[in-house]
């Protein structure tokens, strides 16, 4: 099955893309995605470990457990910590 | 309930007048600006990015639940995206009801719950470059499930 | 600082608009506007009035204490005065600091602080009447002189 | 001695006056002109117990307890409890 993958803040400069089209075999997971992600990531020397264990993830514009078995067609987006405004001691 | 992201800038005094109605008494109102700096390292400024539609999903779904929660009359939230220069406004809260203490306690809550959950993110230019600024941990309810992969993940290919 | 009794419509986005500098990453601001009823008694409009030179002094020293207790940069307080119609702003705050936490605490204690110690009273005018809204009891270190005092001549007169 | 007394408020609908003089004796305090005025409001009928019990009252513009012993041209403020709006359930 195919899927679309989305990369949002850092995570689209490392990979330097916005947009995936995937090819994934039937009953792959959110958290099988992730790690097949990760570990192509670190072949091409794009490893930033923290970036991988901090990630939430959306299915189709819904944050998704790692356990959400994926569907074709599925829109499928990697989102780093929002930053939209952390609060932080100067 | 106004819920909007847009790309131009943020027609406050717009805002804070159309979320007013005649059995309101209070309306309080959080206005998110461009600093000047972060940690003393001058900011010339800021790009927004969002995964759009997912952020004004999830914005819709705050306003929903700040009125059940704090019993408000109405919310208005509006966030923009794009480059923002030093004093501009990013994101501009309002909540109307007809006494004052639930106005700011839904209001504090929009802005905490909105800065943790809605997938928006902000690069930051200096003089002597840019950095994506640092989230915080998503609330573990959204984030749990890759947390525990990564731990299986990193077993699998030790 | 702007601190402001006025007689005409409050300027809201000026006011806040002049709150912010450069170094701000927020700002909080609280609207106080004539509601159209009391208690489900229609509302036709208010009537404010102050002890203005004293109010005045008093809201500068509001704004003095917030700064100086929250550690917040800069403070705007604007009261109008007069009859007022449903909708309208009779009070705003705005509140400006680098980070949000401390403008919301600030705002909320400006505020509250303001509505019990400075010197400002509202008729109402329903359809059938007006009545002095009652006030909230004075804060004993204000009134307390005066309580004690009646308990004294009572007994003298009695 | 001669202070001025400023009525506000629903006091000041109460003595039908926005303004007196009075003339006191030296060291009056700022409770025995509440004593007085309260005396003098209710001989006249106006007498309205709560609002006299809840004052505060500011000379020369600040907050002054009932032992403040008065001067010469001071400003005495009766002040009702303030009402700038009031959070009530409704």
């Amino acid at each position: 099955m195919r899927v679309a993958v989305l990369y949002f803040g850092i995570l689209k400069d490392l990979v330097a893309a916005e947009r995936d089209a995937l090819e994934l075999p039937e009953g792959e997971t959110v958290g099988g995605l992730v790690s097949r992600l990760r570990e192509s990531a670190s072949k091409q020397g794009e490893g930033l470990a923290g970036i991988w264990s901090s990630l939430a993830v959306a299915v189709n514009r819904e944050y998704a457990p790692a356990e959400t078995v994926l569907r074709e067609g599925d829109e499928v987006a990697l989102l780093p910590p929002v930053s939209g405004g952390r609060e932080r001691a100067d | 309930m106004r819920i909007e992201i847009t790309d131009g800038e943020i027609a406050t005094a717009e805002v804070l007048a159309g979320v007013k109605a005649g059995s309101d008494g209070a309306v309080c109102s959080f206005d998110g600006i461009v600093r000047n700096n972060t940690r003393g390292r001058q900011t010339l400024y800021l790009f927004y990015e969002a995964y759009r539609e997912m952020a004004l999903e999830q914005m819709r779904g705050l306003a929903e639940e700040a009125v059940a929660r704090f019993g408000v009359r109405d919310v208005a939230l509006v966030h923009r995206l794009g480059r923002l220069e030093v004093g501009e406004t990013s994101v501009l809260i309002a909540v109307a009801a007809a006494h004052r203490g639930v106005t700011f306690e839904a209001c504090r809550w929009l802005i905490d719950t909105l800065k943790k959950t809605v997938p928006i993110w902000k690069k930051e230019f200096f003089v002597d470059g840019a950095v994506w600024a640092d989230g915080e941990a998503f609330p573990s309810d959204l984030s749990a499930g890759v947390r525990e992969l990564d731990v299986v993940g990193g077993e699998k290919k030790v």
